[in-house]
């Protein structure tokens, strides 16, 4: 399977994060798409690993994939707690607010 | 076009329809469920790429943890009587389209890459996606960060309690 | 010797301070004593110089004014005959204008009066410091010291208005000269490095005709300036607006024929040079024919004076202009005597008729003021040319010269010298003869002048009769003293072989002729008992003299005060510090639009990062492309 | 690695205090004397003294560039944290977790400042940011503060999916995190580069620019500096943007300087230093918040710093130094002067110079310093940014520029100046007015900004010894 | 260390000024440290301390090459005389002014002086630069808290243009800086640095226009009117007759003798700015209400001719000009004062509604006389000297330049005796009804200043013999083409 494909499918998944991110007004789904956007990343990274394995051919420096997925896991252990204090600061805005639309998010400009 | 093939195709094609929905539905519930297919069928590719440690934890923290979450202060939020906001048509149209002009920048630049068009990756195969491999380096190599990302985690936990307690 | 010539010009500079200091603690008679005192040393000290004949070639070096490794200019006095003569006329005539005007100025508050006197005594130590000094520089020293000494007297009155704007524009307008003055200067400068008499002069001939020519011309306009030529004579009959003192010292002896000393200074560059001299002559005559056409119809007795003034000075300058030199300084000091004499007899007048000038208010003042009237009589002879006073020998010296250098400069000098005749004795009818035209309070109060008037008066009509005996033609059997004196400096007027005398005895003949048709038109005209003073026809246009004073104003003054309203307000206002404050408002613009990006949205502000990750990502791949576009741009 | 351990266990300490500690006022001070300890520490690690000799090269290498910044950042936190605790004390009943916090965002400098693997990047930034996050939304009742906060996370979440982007890219055109892994194909590639690497880290120093507040990426500062409660903005604009840089700074030096498409590396710093100079000057220009100008001006700053990221040569690197610190002393000293003002708007100073002549004194320092005049710290800084550029040999066109936005920034500058002196007014303190303890603080502060700007071997030599 | 001195007196006592309270304490406190540092520096001109004390040097930045050296050649000794004459002078002349917060007035003032005493005495670019700032600052302050109603724009303006120009040199100076062979900011390795034409040339813009605009020459002069009409007289005395001095200086010091060449290239250029200047600033002058503004743009005029004569670089133009930026100084020091005079005393500053005050204030009447005459470069007042060598200079470097410049003697006695006309002569008017003589303060430091205008245009040899040094000095280096 040419890495490419998954080149392309990441960037793919990538973009449509970012679409989604530009084009919802929901705070918790624009929070969404970013983990959508993480998560292109992380199947990046595995497919990169994948190929580091094999790609070097013999006698040249081994270069081990399983970097990559432990920095996909460091990826996991991030989001994980981004969503924890993400979800509380969306919370304590509902809370305030009544309301989770960014573009109520007004108040500082110019 | 041997099965593993079709396989990629089907999970790829889901992926894709799957956060395309999550952007798209209307309803926030809706999303939230679409965005855990997205993740069950990334989950998939990550057991066609041999990596299953990645592959369950994947599964175990975002669909299982993190989407209950986010399901959890969805439900919590009552967005139903949410005062409809104007929607912005150009707004969204702009939207998709910085978006595929990304996408179209990212896309080229890996085609440009000639380095990649060499290299494949063989499905199927492999054991560094092992828990054990995975284990070792995380416990050597990667000791450092794993220890630094209790501090993390810590900050997280102090931060969620600060702005979460109600006061 | 050095310290003899060094105080000359220092007692009336003492004298200065000493009233200008003390001025509200001096009595009148105190600073009248101070003034006219210092004055009269300095005038003892040159007769002295004179009779010790302590004339020297070289200079005399006090110390140095301006030194630098390429440029030495010393604050040295040069006496030789030239300047000793100047200085004689200088001190002389100036320290009977002062006497004069302790009497004449007795009505002003002691403060004012010693003020009078200090800016008097301010003047005759630039006069001296003009004429004594050996090289150019401390000339124009002396140049501009003369000209802020007329500026301050010509607005002594300073509470009026007019008066003011008459001496600033007698100083702005010498300060048009002291420019071609100050270029002459610079060029004699950077031709021969030095700005000494002894050094130009010697090496004047190793220099270009054509720089020479530029160098001369450029000094003549710096004396047109000073001598009130065309093209800027106007602000001399203004400075009328000065004490008549001042008038008879300033701009009538002294000052004004500064021009003349400096052409005469000069000579030997100006020989050097045809082109300049034809010009000198030409200017000359003009302005003499210029000026006596408009004294022709003048109703101000100072005005009439003052435009006479321009007119002599116009033939000093034919003098020059045609090569004699001698002559015209020679006219200098006949001239300063009549018509100092001239001036003071108007002040004489002017006194009695308690400040009144016009002269249709006057007439039939010959019995009320013998004393002025038979001294003006004699000054008025004088200038007209009658026959052996002073006025006629010298005037005779021009117009054989200009006989001999050119026959259409010599009848048109001849003619003015007609005209002046015919305004001077236009003058002396209307004012002595005739019945008196003003109010009879102004009747009442006529009188004659106290001594220390009539005193002056009378020691210069003796010297307007008599002074031109020194250089009595050969065929009246008088000898050219004044040539012989001033020979080491100046070169008298060569009229080779040619045989004078028959001209001398045509020219008595003609000059005694015409004055006497003169004198019979002229009372007919003007020794009435009404005179209205109103012209019509060309006569207004000479009395309205020429409009040139309009015509000045149209073309250089109001333009000049447009021009600079423009650049006040366009140029500075608007343009460069528009420009400048313009940048400022700009960028306040700018802020205030860019600010509107941060529009507060997260959604528009990820947008826009987004686009502009893309826009960095084409900007790297495409930058060559990117280069060359800007290239074709600019 | 002294540093990295004891913030984290003063954190950790400062953590249980909420629970031991009942008297709320010495909280501060415990957090003060943590911060000399964590200071002296950090001194220790540079003469090589460490708690533990655990070799962490893969992923860190301490070196003295990065230290010599530590120590930097602690101090001014010290400082930052004498000035502000008062005011930190009034943000809300969550004093020590205030602190908690204020130590784990140290320990993610101190991870950033000495990285050497992409992944101890990533996690130190996010170390460093999630706290933040917090912090800026501390002031609960306050809307700004949660609007403030909710928009930092966002578009902080957004960058952070951006970074990962980038260094996975990297890691496919170079199979490896270290910083200074290099690829090994020279097919397909751009002059010896994978595409894929030089794709992900544009995409990388995107996010850079991003948590540094660089335009195009600033959009975030000026708003979350507003909103966030003035002691954390403080801190936000201070240490932690210029440990940003540092990090900023070390990513360059290695990853950008090795690749022969250094030229169209400087064609984008550039564009981005004229946008930052241009954005943050020209739209302070209209601010009548002093908070929200000194955001702005702070982004202005950024384009300043951002000429050492663009020459990425010595001079750079010691000026990047002396600017961190002149940059945080110079904006700590105006944040905490400005906590004491009632009233944030350029009015609300106006009459400052007679009322508190001492304040205003040390106002008016602080804002020549920013302002960039001899005499003070801001100066020199200045001064090596330019050096830095101009030793590059080219881009002259870029320090006019800048020279022309140093006198652009003088405009709003010098407007808190006017307000101060010239104009007539009654400003209304907190608390009526101010304790000496606190103007003390600032006088040192003040001090010290005289004192490097009149010699700045003070510092600087310290880089070499 | 007397060198030292003449900065170090004037920054301490001003520092200690600051914490004075009381009003007439301060006043005396800075008349004293003004004469203390006049003093010193009359000691070293007058021989009485050794030579050795005209230059100072301590190391500062090591590491980057540069030296705290200060040394004083025949120009900067002028120049700092004239800094160290005028401040007593203005002290004395505002004797009786009451300050709002004195002390702070005094004390700016003194870190004012002491900023322009570091211009002028540095040797090392980067001390230089500094005090160039440094004397910018306290500046700053008191043209923003003393003056008229648009004060602060207009300091501002002034502030910000001068900032912009000094940066531009601050490039240059960076850029020297890595051309010297040995690193250093010294002006000796600076002079002895060579560079390509191309470079020469660049450096020259950047360091001539800061110059330019601090001196100001046209175009760049608009600051100057607006902040010397709203500061304050007493402030602006310091600024016309003393600051814009350091861009002459600076240019002489600074821009000559390192970029001979450059100068060379770009002198026609400059005179001809510099003649234009000449004309359009007196051309505006006579179209003046505003006193103020009409001694800003005579400033200007005089300045245009200046710089004018720095590019046209020959012994009689540059002597002329160090001579005439002493000369200028006191005379327009002299202006201002009775300007200050008319202003505090009168209460306005338009010339229309002033008239009469010869009758009035005769004695003041004299002195504005003399300086107006100064003002004229009529010869026996010390400006003669000045302009007539430097008009000599600028005729020997283009006959027409100079023809046309001195057109500016007759504009200029256009303007001076309009001004004079207007406020002196003529009937009073309602201003002026009740005018009083000017305060005894003032008529003392207005008769020092006149008795050294007539006494320096009489016989201005101190000034030769002091300035003969740079004067050899620059004219050789000029010499090289």
């Amino acid at each position: 399977m040419p890495v490419s494909y998954y080149i392309i499918l990441a960037a793919t998944l990538f973009c449509i994060g970012v679409v989604g991110v530009l084009t919802r007004r929901n705070a918790i789904i624009i929070f969404m798409c970013v983990e959508l956007m993480l998560n292109a990343v992380n199947l990046l990274l595995v497919a990169f690993s994948k190929m580091q394995n094999i790609a070097h051919p013999p006698g040249s420096v081994v270069i081990n994939g399983s970097d990559a997925q432990i920095f996909v896991f460091f990826i996991m252990v991030v989001a994980a707690a981004e969503v924890s204090v993400g979800l509380a600061i969306i919370v304590m805005m509902y809370r305030n607010v009544h309301s989770i639309d960014v573009n109520f998010l007004n108040r500082l400009k110019n | 076009m041997d099965i593993t093939t079709i396989v990629f195709w089907l999970l790829s094609a889901l992926t894709l329809f799957g956060a395309i929905m999550v952007v798209s539905r209307k309803n926030p519930i809706f999303s939230v469920l679409w965005l855990i297919v997205v993740f069950f069928a990334i989950s998939g590719h990550y057991i066609l790429l041999n990596a299953q440690f990645i592959a369950v934890v994947n599964i175990i923290v975002y669909a299982g943890a993190i989407m209950v979450l986010f399901l959890f202060v969805l439900m919590m939020m009552n967005l139903n009587n949410l005062p409809a906001t104007n929607k912005n048509i150009w707004m969204k149209f702009i939207g998709v389209i910085s978006g595929g002009l990304l996408l179209c920048v990212l896309v080229s630049t890996s085609k440009s890459a000639a380095d990649m068009n060499l290299k494949s990756i063989v499905l199927k195969e492999g054991n560094i996606g092992l828990i054990e491999n995975l284990g070792k380096i995380l416990f050597t190599k990667y000791a450092v960060p794993f220890e630094i990302s209790s501090i993390l985690f810590l900050s997280a936990m102090v931060g969620a309690v600060v702005i979460g307690k109600k006061d | 010797m050095n310290t003899i010539i060094f105080c000359i010009p220092l007692l009336p500079f003492l004298g200065f301070l000493l009233t200008g200091i003390f001025r509200n603690y001096l009595s009148r008679q105190l600073c009248g004593i101070i003034a006219s005192g210092t004055i009269f040393i300095s005038f003892l000290l040159v007769l002295y110089v004179f009779f010790n004949h302590a004339y020297s070639p070289e200079a005399i070096t006090y110390f140095d004014f301006i030194s630098n490794p390429l440029l030495r200019i010393s604050f040295a006095f040069q006496v030789d005959q030239l300047s000793t003569l100047f200085m004689l006329i200088i001190t002389g005539v100036g320290f009977l204008i002062h006497v004069y005007s302790t009497a004449y100025m007795h009505e002003e508050t002691p403060a004012h009066y010693a003020r009078f006197f200090s800016y008097l005594n301010l003047f005759v130590f630039s006069m001296l410091l003009l004429v004594l000094g050996a090289n150019y520089v401390i000339m124009f020293v002396g140049w501009e010291g003369v000209g802020i000494c007329s500026y301050l007297l010509i607005g002594y009155w300073f509470k009026n208005n007019q008066y003011n704007y008459a001496a600033r524009k007698a100083f702005v307008m010498n300060r048009i000269g002291d420019v071609g003055f100050l270029l002459a200067i610079f060029w004699i400068i950077s031709k021969f490095g030095s700005a000494d008499y002894s050094v130009v002069f010697s090496n004047a001939t190793t220099i270009d005709t054509a720089e020479i020519t530029g160098i001369t011309i450029l000094l003549f306009v710096g004396a047109i300036g000073k001598s009130a030529q065309i093209p800027l004579y106007t602000w001399l009959p203004d400075a009328m607006a000065g004490p008549t003192p001042v008038s008879a010292l300033i701009h009538a002896a002294t000052m004004v024929t500064a021009g003349i000393y400096m052409v005469a200074r000069s000579n030997v560059l100006y020989s050097l040079s045809p082109v300049s001299m034809g010009i000198v002559a030409i200017i000359g005559l003009a302005t003499a024919l210029l000026a006596a056409s408009i004294a022709l119809f003048q109703n101000d007795i100072k005005k009439v004076l003052a435009y006479s003034t321009v007119s002599q000075l116009g033939f000093m300058f034919i003098a020059l202009g045609v090569g004699a030199y001698t002559t015209g300084v020679f006219h200098v000091m006949t001239h300063a005597f009549f018509k100092a004499l001239l001036f003071l007899g108007a002040g004489s007048v002017i006194h009695a008729m308690g400040g009144e000038q016009d002269i249709t208010k006057m007439g039939g003042l010959r019995k009320k003021t013998p004393i002025t009237y038979w001294t003006f009589l004699i000054a008025v002879l004088a200038i007209s040319g009658f026959p052996f006073t002073s006025g006629f020998i010298s005037k005779d010296e021009i117009i054989i010269a200009a006989y001999s250098y050119s026959k259409p400069i010599f009848w048109l000098t001849s003619f003015a010298a007609v005209l002046t005749s015919f305004y001077m004795f236009r003058l002396l009818m209307l004012v002595f003869f005739g019945s008196f035209r003003g109010t009879p309070d102004q009747e009442k109060h006529l009188h004659e002048s106290p001594a220390a008037m009539t005193i002056p008066l009378i020691i210069l009509a003796v010297l307007s009769a008599l002074g031109g005996f020194i250089q009595l033609p050969h065929v009246f059997g008088g000898h050219d003293y004044l040539n012989e004196f001033l020979a080491p400096v100046v070169p008298a007027f060569s009229h080779g072989t040619e045989d004078i005398a028959m001209r001398e005895y045509y020219l008595l003949g003609a000059t005694i002729i015409g004055l006497l048709i003169v004198f019979v038109l002229t009372r007919k005209w003007y020794a009435v008992s009404t005179f209205e003073g109103k012209y019509s026809g060309f006569k207004n246009v000479l009395a309205h003299k020429w409009y040139i004073d309009e015509l000045y104003d149209g073309l250089i003054v109001n333009p000049f005060t447009n021009f600079a309203g423009f650049l006040k307000s366009k140029i500075e206002n608007s343009g460069i510090d528009g420009l400048v404050n313009g940048i400022g408002r700009f960028i306040r613009y700018l802020s205030r639009q860019v600010r509107l990006v941060q529009s507060g949205l997260v959604g528009n502000y990820i947008l826009i990062m987004v686009l502009s990750i893309t826009v960095l990502f084409l900007v790297f791949w495409n930058q060559d492309v990117l280069m060359g576009f800007l290239q074709k741009i600019f | 690695m002294n540093a990295i351990i004891l913030s984290a266990a003063w954190g950790i300490i400062l953590m249980f205090c909420s629970v031991l500690v009942k008297n709320q006022k010495s909280i501060g001070y415990i957090a003060a004397f943590g911060l000399l300890v964590l200071l002296l520490g950090n001194i220790a690690d540079t003469y090589g003294m460490q708690i533990t000799h655990y070799n962490v090269y893969p992923m860190l290498s301490v070196n003295r560039f990065g230290l010599l910044f530590n120590s930097i950042g602690i101090g001014s936190t010290l400082l930052f944290v004498l000035a502000s605790i008062t005011e930190i004390r009034k943000t809300g009943k969550y004093q020590p977790e205030f602190y908690t916090l204020l130590f784990f965002v140290l320990c993610g400098i101190a991870i950033i400042t000495s990285f050497n693997n992409l992944l101890m990047l990533f996690l130190g930034i996010e170390i460093m940011s999630i706290p933040l996050y917090i912090l800026t939304g501390s002031d609960k009742k306050n809307l700004k503060s949660n609007e403030a906060s909710l928009k930092y996370f966002l578009m902080g979440a957004f960058f952070t999916g951006v970074m990962l982007m980038g260094i996975a890219l990297i890691y496919g055109g170079t199979g490896s995190f270290n910083l200074a892994a290099s690829s090994h194909s020279v097919v397909g590639t751009y002059n010896g580069i994978s595409f894929l690497e030089i794709t992900g880290l544009l995409l990388l120093i995107c996010a850079m620019a991003f948590k540094s507040s660089v335009a195009p990426f600033h959009f975030w500062a000026p708003d979350i500096y507003d909103g966030a409660p003035t002691p954390v903005t403080s801190f936000m604009a201070t240490i932690v943007k210029v440990a940003t840089f540092i990090a900023f700074f070390k990513l360059c030096e290695v990853r950008v300087t090795d690749t022969m498409a250094a030229v169209n590396w400087k064609m984008i710093f550039s564009i981005m230093i004229v946008a930052t100079l241009f954005i943050g000057n020209i739209t302070a220009i209209f601010q009548q918040s002093v908070k929200r100008m000194l955001a702005y001006s702070s982004i202005a700053q950024a384009g300043f710093m951002m000429y050492a990221i663009f020459s990425l040569n010595d001079v750079a690197k010691e000026g990047l130094l002396y600017y961190s610190l002149a940059y945080s002393l110079a904006t700590i000293g105006l944040f905490a002067a400005m906590s004491k003002m009632k009233d944030y708007t350029f009015e609300g100073y106006n009459g400052l110079g007679k009322k508190e002549p001492a304040l205003a004194a040390v106002n008016a320092v602080f804002i020549l310093s920013l302002g960039g005049i001899p005499l003070t710290a801001g100066f020199f800084a200045k001064y090596y940014m330019l050096a830095a550029v101009l030793k590059t040999g080219s881009y002259t066109w870029l320090v006019i520029v800048g020279v022309v936005f140093a006198a652009i920034s003088l405009y709003y500058y010098f407007k808190l100046l006017q307000s101060m002196y010239f104009k007539p007014g009654d400003p209304e303190l907190v608390d009526g007015s101010v304790s000496p303890f606190f103007k003390n603080i600032l006088i040192v502060l003040a001090v010290l900004v005289v004192l490097f700007g009149a010699f700045p071997q003070l510092l600087l030599n310290w880089f070499y010894f | 260390m007397i060198a030292l001195l003449l900065i170090l007196i004037p920054v301490v006592t001003g520092v200690v000024a600051f914490f004075m309270k009381e009003r007439k304490m301060v006043r005396n406190w800075s008349i004293f440290s003004s004469l203390l540092t006049l003093l010193c520096l009359l000691a070293l001109l007058a021989n009485l301390a050794p030579a050795s004390n005209a230059s100072y040097h301590a190391a500062w930045l090591p590491f980057m090459g540069s030296q705290f050296s200060l040394e004083m050649t025949g120009l900067v000794k002028m120049l700092v005389l004239l800094n160290a004459l005028i401040y007593p002078i203005v002290f004395v002349a505002t004797f009786q002014r009451t300050f709002d917060q004195p002390a702070r007035y005094y004390g700016l003032m003194l870190l004012m002086q002491a900023g322009m005493m570091g211009v002028f005495l540095s040797t090392d670019a980067l001390v230089f630069y500094f005090f160039w700032e440094l004397a910018l600052v306290p500046a700053y302050f008191l043209c923003s808290q003393w003056g008229n109603e648009k004060r602060i724009q207009a300091t501002f303006k002034f502030f910000v243009y001068t900032f912009l120009g000094s940066l531009l040199m601050l490039i240059g100076i960076i850029i020297m800086h890595g051309k010297t062979p040995d690193h250093s900011f010294s002006l000796q390795s600076f002079i002895h640095t060579t560079l390509t034409a191309k470079e020469e040339n660049f450096l020259f813009w950047l360091f001539f226009l800061a110059f330019a605009i601090k001196m100001p020459l046209f175009p760049f002069h608009t600051w100057q009117p607006f902040a010397y009409e709203q500061s304050d007289t007493s402030v602006t005395i310091i600024l016309s007759s003393v600051m814009v001095k350091m861009g002459l200086f600076a240019a002489l010091r600074w821009l000559l003798p390192v970029f001979p060449h450059a100068a060379h290239t770009y002198s026609h250029l400059i005179i001809i700015l510099g003649v234009i200047g000449l004309l359009y600033a007196s051309i505006i002058a006579s179209r003046q209400n505003d006193l103020k503004r009409l001694i800003a743009y005579a400033s200007i005029a005089h300045i245009g001719l200046m710089c004018a004569s720095i590019f046209v670089a020959n012994e009689s133009s540059i002597q002329g000009l160090m001579v005439q930026m002493f000369n200028h100084g006191i005379i327009v020091a002299g202006l201002w004062i009775t300007a200050e005079v008319i202003e505090t005393q009168y209460g306005t500053r338009k010339i229309s509604e002033l008239g009469g005050l010869a009758q009035k204030a005769p004695v003041l009447a004299l002195l504005l006389m003399v300086m107006a005459l100064g003002n004229i470069a009529l010869p026996l007042t010390s400006a003669f000297i000045g302009e007539f060598l430097m008009f000599n200079g600028l005729f020997q470097y283009n006959m027409i330049i100079a023809a046309v410049a001195l057109i500016s003697i007759i504009l200029s006695a256009i303007y001076t005796f309009n001004m004079v006309q207007n406020i002196y002569y003529g009937n009073t008017l309602p201003a002026t009804e009740n005018a009083q003589e000017a305060n005894r303060y003032a008529r003392f430091s207005l008769i020092v200043l006149s008795l050294l205008v007539l006494f320096l245009g009489f016989y201005p040899h101190p000034l030769f013999q002091l300035t003969n040094d740079s004067l050899q000095a620059i004219v050789s280096k000029i010499n090289l083409f």
